[in-house]
């Protein structure tokens, strides 16, 4: 997307849903979705939006695990290390899905095609371990529900 | 450097004030505008300035406005 | 006074609520104020508690957790910087649970910091070093080879101090500071946990963030990470003097801290009762020029000025200069010679200036730079209210419910008072602009203008009255508060005056450009939204009708009861650190120290017996009528102190002319300044750091200047003054200036109470500080003004003589920037030019459009004056029509271009309004080019003769 | 046409509720989306109606339909409330979830819904607070603090703007109660707010859910539109997060809503006052809001009969992790651990035996079956070193290695903490590194270094910096991880530093074998 559209989309979302301070979680969540990241050249426009200085903008950007600063890659999953998926053998799934998958834990795939990231709980603590595929939930992985999921990304 | 005429004379200029503050206490009706410019002017003018402007009332009178002129009539020239 | 480092109490007071609470701290019984944190009441009665995140000058924050304490009755360790006093408490400070507490804290803060004490810049000087001590920590036991934030990059972007992130312990003193103190949020926490790091805008580095370089973060930091370059190079300082800043009418206090005779840093004193512990990009770093190369330490003369300077003796400069005024008025009479006095210098130096003309030279030739800014207010203050000066203290900002600022721009020219008005309305006050430019209070982070009302330069009358008109019309007036405080027969003569249909907001639309309904919006808050405050600067006084302007305001604030207490007012914003001071002290041609008539019998009576000459009763002549009688040839020889009039003063090539028809121009300067071309006599003078005196702020308010370090020209110069008054016969013997204010004090109600000694004992006093007020007075006109009845003037809108038309199509206003001061002759010599290195012209996209112009250009800007090449900035911040630039730079020259028209009652010059024509240029025009040529030649001095 | 019941929730749907919802519907059934009855080991669950009556059938997949339509599919579960696990509770929150459309306004209507909310606004608002004391509810989101006393001091503070916060960032490892309310039954919760938004004078509500958990954020969305107008004048809005546990913590959750970094705030001011936009504020957990509506209903006294001790009313306990029967129950207060883990939850999934479970997520203690006798009960659980948090209790067998999950402990703290306060900021990280160490000499043992005397004053730690000059023993490290828990418990600012040496302590206490200590002290316990 181009810079000035990056910017009227930012003026028109304003325009519709407020210009006020706590409307920038909602904004980044929107460009983040429209945009697929939050690009540091937009944020200037942002901070000029919600009149806020960018030094807010990029604490705020920064602080929030969600908002990527560079895009990710064309599939993304979310794969959860929290107590109750460990206590179900997600760390040698992990382990697994980071080897099947080509890609270490947190790192996108040179390729582009993948994305692996850590997640803390799903609230599905009773069926892990658990991911987010593409914003899917995907309960009881192992290693056959590994390789559908690669498979998946291969496509 | 631009055309030197637009800058105004010591003379031009004194008639220019005189006009400019009587100009700005009209809205106070000629009688008191005519007071408080003969005021300023008594309160803030260098001698030579008075001298100088009671002289041009006398030389081209049709330079200054009516209460410029009252007003400078009533000046005590040093 | 002391001069000991101020003690850091951790939060800041208690918002007064009146109410007290008794509580026991470490076995005391002790009282304090209700909402008092426990650390600040713990300090307060002398106990220490070991802190770092917290300093008195910001919020607590809550984040160092080194300053836990025991409260009785309550679970674990509450941290006594966010916990706040009750009635009963029985809180202990020192235990041995909370040292095992503390030093586990500050292990970890150590775990992650750098071992290099004996090589850090801030060794002796640094909290963490100090509190590690104070907790009593032996050692590290999580050894160093795990994660650190250590081994990142320095930035050394700002030319003024480092940021070494090393350092850093994240405690977020200096993200604070920018944001409650400064108001910039230019800082920020960046990443979250262990990551987090301090982060000036988007990760950049500090130059290139939205940093404005004021120095709060670097004042806030605890340790080596924000340091003054100054004193990593020269080391921390030994010893400190507390003084007051030399740059503009807020008047901060500073600590001047010296490494034996070396100035390494200026640090803003908490005490300073107008800067509160603040101060902005000018004050605290730019005063590398008192030792600049180019400050000319010897006198100099010369015969004529296409000859170089000569250096000589001060004996033979001083017996030069008497001879020569002497000869003068002896050729050309006694009203042939007169002066400039400085807004820059001492009220002790201008009163002994205009003492010299008034007592030795015979005449009341004497002016200032007041001239060109503020004598509307002088003027118009004085009619209406009864006295030539602004209403408040700065403190009163914060009670203000609604702020109008018209025709000023503080951030850039009073940036630390602009610091505290931004905090008012960070906290909801409500603020109103009337200027031409979209200046930065109308929209920057987390400030919003309720109403901006653009106006056309040259329109404020039109644009007040209409105001008027809509509180009039609309009965929003103060009845009760006009019946007791003004004439209730002059109001209603201005109320009809106002009322009349011509002067409503839609009438005049088409002379201001504003829409009437914001107008009207506008008039309604300022009139109904609680306290109303009017601040105001030169682009209100610097037009043909700036007394009118004055006048207009003082209408507004008596019709809305905004008279006369905290919070409301009228507040001329001061330009130069002793404008105001260089008023009251006589600067003016027509009145003694205290704004008293020369033609008043009884009071010239006074300073004739004090003095022992007679003394002229006839006004003597202002700037401008002094150069016309020069061009005239009836004015020939002229005392210049610590002024640069052909830079600063409107009309350029009127200034020179006037200058180059005198046959004697004594100029007094740090440095040879443009005025310096055309003079005869040049008289090095001393910098605010070389000498003692006084400055008055823009609140009245009357601080010390303290010597710092020996003049480097030998003499201060009240000494100079002194000297040349008596090579002209008169007996003067001032040891100290302190003897000067004492004869201030003796002619002047108004000062009847300033000394020395209790300006050491107060710190400062606002006048009138008399009998009848003998703590000074900060808020004027409480219970009623001092002319008695205030004065509603009407005030009809006569538009300028200065149009455009098709030749001079715009509108040029002119301002400043924050980073550059007046003409620049101080901060051109700093590292400020890293912000500002040239005047640009600022032109609205359509107008460049039009003419062709990208930004970045070179463009010829044109008057019916005169003619100056730029380069062009293309911003939406002025409207289309007007273009504006700053006057910092000699090489611009924007005076050039300004005309001879001024204001009506006071000639205060039209410096706001200017028909121009802007088109692209190839460069500097051949006027510049002359002109630094023969500035080039004029600036030549002779090589002193080697068997001297 | 035949109606079936299949559970939308975001559980049914990761066990692939929405391929058997489709399949069905594929054979001309008419599907309606439930929330999830709250026992997953029979999910995906399909209840087929037939007379009034729901049968039921689980766990089900896409190719089962013809069995199950037809009565013969082995799973077939019957009345699904008689299972043992689901006759046992006593759902007063839970009491719709799982049986109605949760977006349906006619069944939430016809569920005995809006009956709390008409109450309370025929009462006036102190009177709604009072009930409130009087049901003894207590927050759900860990601390337990009152939430009557809560809306009292909300109710007194003068403004002409306060706020409803619902904290919907349920982020603890194990717990999930919140997202099947907000999936199951949203109009509860709104209810619930549109009851605390009367009882204090606020005029408009927030529901800070965690990005985390799109479909409770859809659903809610959704079930906001269609109550607007039931709810008027009240009003509204979903807030998502970003990933920040951290935000769970009630300030720092008000700074994120307000767009700020999510940073704890220092208290007091309490949130009560000074909460949202500097405004007094009600900030409560899902599951306090949610228990509301039924006080308001049914009476406070119906609620407050339930429960032990000072905790009254019941607790939606959810059992995770490596759990046989995982799923959310519903109980009065009281029930012992054991009983939750071992009758209820039928031990661990993979059959090996139960070796720890941790409760209230993951800064919650670690629980040896030696303390399976402690009631479900807030003091008691405290008094036991550990919290009941949000009810969550994540089962680990055998072959957990506690010192990994003390370790993790340590981790998830420093990939979560905001980094305000030094000792959650700084201690957590260097808290892994210690776990690192120990977990190395446990595994290295018995190396133990010969004595060596660690004296030095700042001076020398200052001025030197020798990589190797630290004692990395177990003995030293151990002390080091205790002082280090000591700081960060007492020190830290808010619970996500302060409660981690919950879970590191317990499994060093508990557990000590796994941190190559020589001998286990378990009998103490039992």
């Amino acid at each position: 997307m181009q810079q000035e559209d990056t910017v009227r989309l930012i003026e028109d979302w304003t325009k519709t849903h407020g210009r006020t301070r706590d409307r920038l979680l909602p904004l980044l969540h929107m460009l983040q979705e429209e945009i697929g990241f939050i690009d540091d050249a937009a944020i200037p426009a942002i901070a000029k939006n919600l009149n806020l200085s960018r030094a807010d903008v990029h604490g705020v950007v920064t602080f929030y695990h969600d908002f990527r600063r560079a895009p990710a890659g064309r599939h993304v999953v979310k794969f959860c290390r929290a107590e109750s998926c460990q206590a179900r053998g997600a760390a040698a799934m992990e382990k697994a899905a980071a080897e099947r998958l080509g890609v270490p834990m947190g790192e996108t795939r040179p390729d582009g095609q993948v994305t692996l990231e850590p997640i803390y709980c799903l609230g599905l603590c009773a069926i892990g371990p658990n991911a987010l595929v593409d914003g899917r939930p995907v309960a009881r992985i192992d290693t056959a529900a590994l390789e559908r999921i690669a498979q998946e990304i291969a496509a | 450097m631009s055309d030197e005429n637009e800058v105004m004379s010591t003379e031009d200029r004194l008639i220019y004030m005189a006009n400019q503050i009587a100009r700005n206490l009209a809205a106070l009706g000629d009688e008191e505008a005519t007071a408080m410019t003969a005021d300023h002017i008594h309160a803030f003018w260098d001698p030579a300035m008075k001298r100088r402007i009671a002289a041009l009332a006398a030389a081209r009178p049709q330079a200054l406005t009516p209460i410029a002129a009252a007003a400078i009539g009533r000046v005590a020239i040093p | 006074m002391s001069y000991t480092r101020e003690t850091d109490h951790g939060t800041p007071p208690a918002i007064a609520t009146g109410k007290s609470v008794t509580l026991t701290i470490d076995g005391e019984a002790v009282t304090m104020p209700e909402g008092t944190s426990i650390m600040r009441a713990a300090s307060l009665t002398g106990c220490s508690i070991p802190k770092l995140c917290a300093t008195d000058n910001v919020e607590s924050f809550g984040s160092c957790r080194l300053c836990l304490v025991e409260v009785e009755g309550r679970n674990g360790y509450p941290a006594s910087c966010t916990t706040p006093i009750s009635e009963g408490m029985v809180v202990r400070t020192q235990s041995e649970r909370l040292k095992q507490l503390r030093r586990g804290v500050m292990e970890l803060y150590i775990s992650d910091h750098p071992l290099d004490c004996l090589t850090c810049p801030a060794n002796g000087d640094c909290e963490l070093q100090e509190q590690a001590g104070a907790v009593g920590l032996r050692d590290v036991r999580y050894g160093y080879d795990g994660a650190t934030n250590m081994g990142q990059a320095k930035d050394q972007s700002n030319p003024y101090f480092d940021f070494d992130p090393s350092k850093c312990i994240v405690c977020s003193r200096c993200v604070r500071a920018c944001d409650e103190v400064q108001g910039t949020f230019a800082l920020t926490i960046e990443g979250r946990g262990f990551d987090s790091k301090v982060s000036p805008s988007q990760g950049q580095d500090f130059l290139s963030s939205e940093c404005v370089s004021c120095g709060a973060c670097v004042q806030a930091c605890p340790t080596a990470t924000l340091t003054e370059k100054k004193v990593v190079e020269v080391g921390t300082p030994d010893r400190a003097v507390v003084t007051t800043c030399a740059y503009c009418g807020v008047g901060c206090t500073f600590r001047a801290e010296m490494r034996g005779e070396e100035l390494v840093r200026m640090v803003p004193w908490k005490d300073g009762k107008a800067n509160r512990g603040h101060s902005c990009v000018k004050g605290r770093f730019a005063w590398g020029y008192a030792q600049h190369r180019d400050r000319i330490l010897h006198p100099m003369i010369r015969a004529s000025v296409d000859e170089p300077w000569r250096e000589v003796s001060w004996e033979d400069a001083i017996a030069h200069t008497a001879n020569e005024f002497r000869r003068i008025q002896a050729k050309y009479g006694t009203r042939s010679i007169g002066g400039i006095t400085s807004s820059r210098c001492t009220n002790e130096e201008t009163f002994l200036v205009q003492k010299l003309i008034r007592q030795g030279f015979g005449n009341n030739n004497v002016d200032t730079c007041a001239r060109v800014c503020h004598s509307p207010t002088g003027y118009g203050l004085k009619t209406t209210f009864g006295t030539s000066a602004g209403t408040q203290d700065f403190d009163s900002v914060m009670d203000a419910d609604v702020i109008l600022v018209i025709g000023a721009n503080p951030t850039d020219g009073h940036p630390v008072f602009a610091s505290r008005m931004k905090k008012r309305l960070r906290q909801g006050a409500k603020l109103i602009v009337i200027d031409p430019r979209r200046i930065d209070l109308v929209k920057s982070p987390h400030i919003e203008a309720a109403h901006h009302l653009p106006l056309r330069p040259g329109t404020n009358v039109a644009m007040l009255t209409a105001l008027a008109h809509v509180i009039v019309t609309e009965k929003l007036y103060d009845e009760a508060f006009i019946r007791d405080r003004c004439d209730w027969d002059e109001f209603a003569e201005w109320a009809d005056f106002v009322s009349e249909p011509q002067r409503s907001p839609e009438a005049v639309e088409p002379l201001t450009g504003v829409k009437a309904e914001e107008v009207r919006a506008a008039a309604r808050l300022y009139a109904t939204g609680g306290n109303a405050a009017i601040y105001y600067g030169l682009g209100v006084t610097e037009h043909s009708q700036g007394s009118s302007t004055v006048m207009a305001i003082a209408n507004l604030a008596m019709a809305t009861g905004n008279v006369g207490r905290e919070g409301v007012g009228v507040n001329p914003l001061r330009g130069q650190n002793n404008v105001q001071g260089a008023c009251d002290m006589g600067s003016f041609p027509h009145e003694f120290s205290g704004y008293r008539h020369v033609s008043d019998d009884a009071v010239r009576g006074q300073f004739e017996q004090a003095w022992g000459v007679a003394l002229d009763a006839e006004p003597g002549l202002r700037i401008p009528n002094m150069l016309d009688a020069a061009t005239d040839g009836t004015f020939k020889g002229i005392f210049i102190q610590g002024e640069d009039i052909l830079q600063s003063d409107p009309n350029t090539h009127h200034v020179a002319a006037g200058l180059a028809a005198m046959e004697c121009v004594v100029v007094q300067d740090l440095f040879l300044n443009e005025t310096a071309n055309y003079a005869h006599v040049f008289l090095p003078g001393s910098t605010f750091l070389e000498k003692d005196g006084t400055f008055t702020n823009a609140e009245r308010r009357i601080q010390r200047v303290r010597k710092v370090m020996a003049p480097l020209n030998g003499y201060a110069d009240w000494e100079i003054v002194q000297l040349v008054a008596n090579a002209m016969g008169l007996n003067w013997r001032y040891d100290h200036p302190s003897q000067i204010m004492d004869e201030i004090a003796a002619l002047t109600p108004t000062f009847a109470g300033v000394h020395y000694d209790r300006l050491e004992a107060e710190g400062s006093l606002q006048w009138p500080a008399n009998d009848a007020a003998p703590d000074g007075t900060p808020t004027m006109h409480i219970d009623g003004f001092v002319r008695g009845k205030g004065k509603f003037v009407v005030t009809d809108y006569i538009p300028t003589d200065e149009k455009t038309g098709p030749r001079f199509p715009l509108l040029l206003t002119t301002g400043r920037i924050l980073s550059q001061y007046n003409v620049g002759a101080q901060t051109r010599r700093t590292a400020n030019e890293a912000w500002h290195p040239e005047d640009r012209l600022e032109i609205h996209p359509a107008d460049a459009e039009n003419r062709g112009i990208n930004d970045g250009d070179w463009v010829s800007l044109k008057s019916r004056a005169g003619e100056t090449s730029l380069r062009a900035l293309i911003t939406e911040r002025v409207a289309p029509g007007v273009v504006y630039t700053t006057f910092h730079h000699p090489d611009t020259q924007a005076n050039v271009i300004t005309t001879d028209y001024s204001d009506w009652a006071t000639n205060c010059p039209e410096y706001k309004v200017t028909a121009v024509q802007v088109m692209r240029s190839n460069g500097p025009s051949d006027w510049q080019r002359d002109y630094a040529q023969q500035a080039r030649l004029s600036r030549r001095i002779a090589p002193v003769e080697a068997a001297e | 046409m035949t109606r079936v019941y299949i559970s939308r929730d975001m559980a049914s749907v990761a066990l692939g509720a929405d391929d058997v919802a489709r399949a069905f519907e594929a054979a001309g059934c008419e599907v309606v989306r439930t929330g999830s009855r709250g026992l997953f080991s029979i999910e995906p669950l399909v209840e087929v109606e037939n007379e009034g009556q729901r049968i039921g059938f689980g766990p089900v997949g896409p190719a089962d339909v013809a069995t199950v339509l037809d009565g013969s599919h082995k799973a077939r579960l019957g009345n699904v409330a008689d299972l043992p696990f689901f006759a046992g509770q006593q759902r007063f929150t839970f009491a719709r979830c799982g049986i109605i459309d949760p977006l349906s306004l006619q069944d939430y209507a016809e569920h005995d819904g809006w009956r709390g909310l008409d109450a309370a606004r025929a009462m006036p608002p102190q009177a709604v607070v009072d009930a409130v004391k009087a049901s003894g509810l207590r927050g759900r989101g860990g601390a337990g603090f009152p939430t009557g006393v809560k809306w009292q001091t909300v109710l007194e503070a003068a403004s002409d703007a306060k706020f409803i916060v619902c904290n919907a960032d349920e982020g603890d490892s194990g717990t999930f109660a919140d997202r099947m309310l907000m999936e199951g039954d949203p109009f509860c919760l709104i209810e619930g707010m549109a009851i605390a938004g009367h009882a204090v004078g606020a005029g408009h509500g927030y529901i800070y859910i965690r990005s985390e958990y799109p479909f409770a954020i859809a659903a809610m969305q959704e079930a906001i539109a269609l109550s607007a107008a039931r709810i008027a004048p009240f009003t509204l809005e979903v807030r998502v997060g970003a990933g920040a546990y951290v935000c769970g913590e009630e300030t720092a959750l008000l700074d994120s809503i307000e767009g700020k970094r999510g940073q704890v705030r220092a208290k007091p001011p309490l949130p009560a006052l000074q909460g949202l936009f500097g405004q007094p504020t009600v900030i409560n957990n899902v599951l306090s809001l949610a228990a509301v509506p039924f006080i308001l209903a049914e009476g406070a006294e119906a609620y407050a009969t339930i429960g032990f001790g000072r905790s009254r009313g019941t607790m939606p306990v959810q059992l995770a992790g490596n759990v046989k029967h995982g799923g959310l129950y519903e109980i009065g207060f009281g029930i012992t651990l054991g009983e939750l883990v071992n009758a209820i939850g039928g031990g661990t999934a993979s059959g090996r035996p139960v070796r720890a479970v941790q409760v209230g997520g993951p800064l919650g203690a670690y629980f040896p079956p030696g303390m399976f006798d402690l009631p479900f009960d807030y003091e008691a659980f405290a008094q036991a070193g550990g919290l009941i948090g949000h009810a969550g209790i994540t089962v680990f067998d055998d072959s957990v290695d506690m010192a990994h999950m003390a370790r993790f402990a340590m981790e998830f703290c420093a990939v979560e903490s905001c980094g305000k306060c030094t000792p959650c900021r700084i201690g957590s990280t260097r808290g892994v590194e210690v776990m690192d160490r120990i977990i190395a000499a446990r595994d290295s043992a018995p190396a133990v270094p010969a004595e060596r005397h660690w004296e030095g004053y700042l001076q020398k730690a200052l001025h030197s910096r020798t990589p190797d000059r630290i004692d990395t023993g177990l003995e030293a490290q151990t002390t080091l991880l205790r002082d280090l828990c000591d700081t960060m418990k007492y020190g830290s600012l808010c619970a996500l530093g302060g409660f981690t040496p919950y879970p590191v302590l317990s499994a060093l206490d508990h557990f000590p074998e796994d941190f190559g200590a020589p001998a286990p002290i378990k009998e103490a316990a039992e």
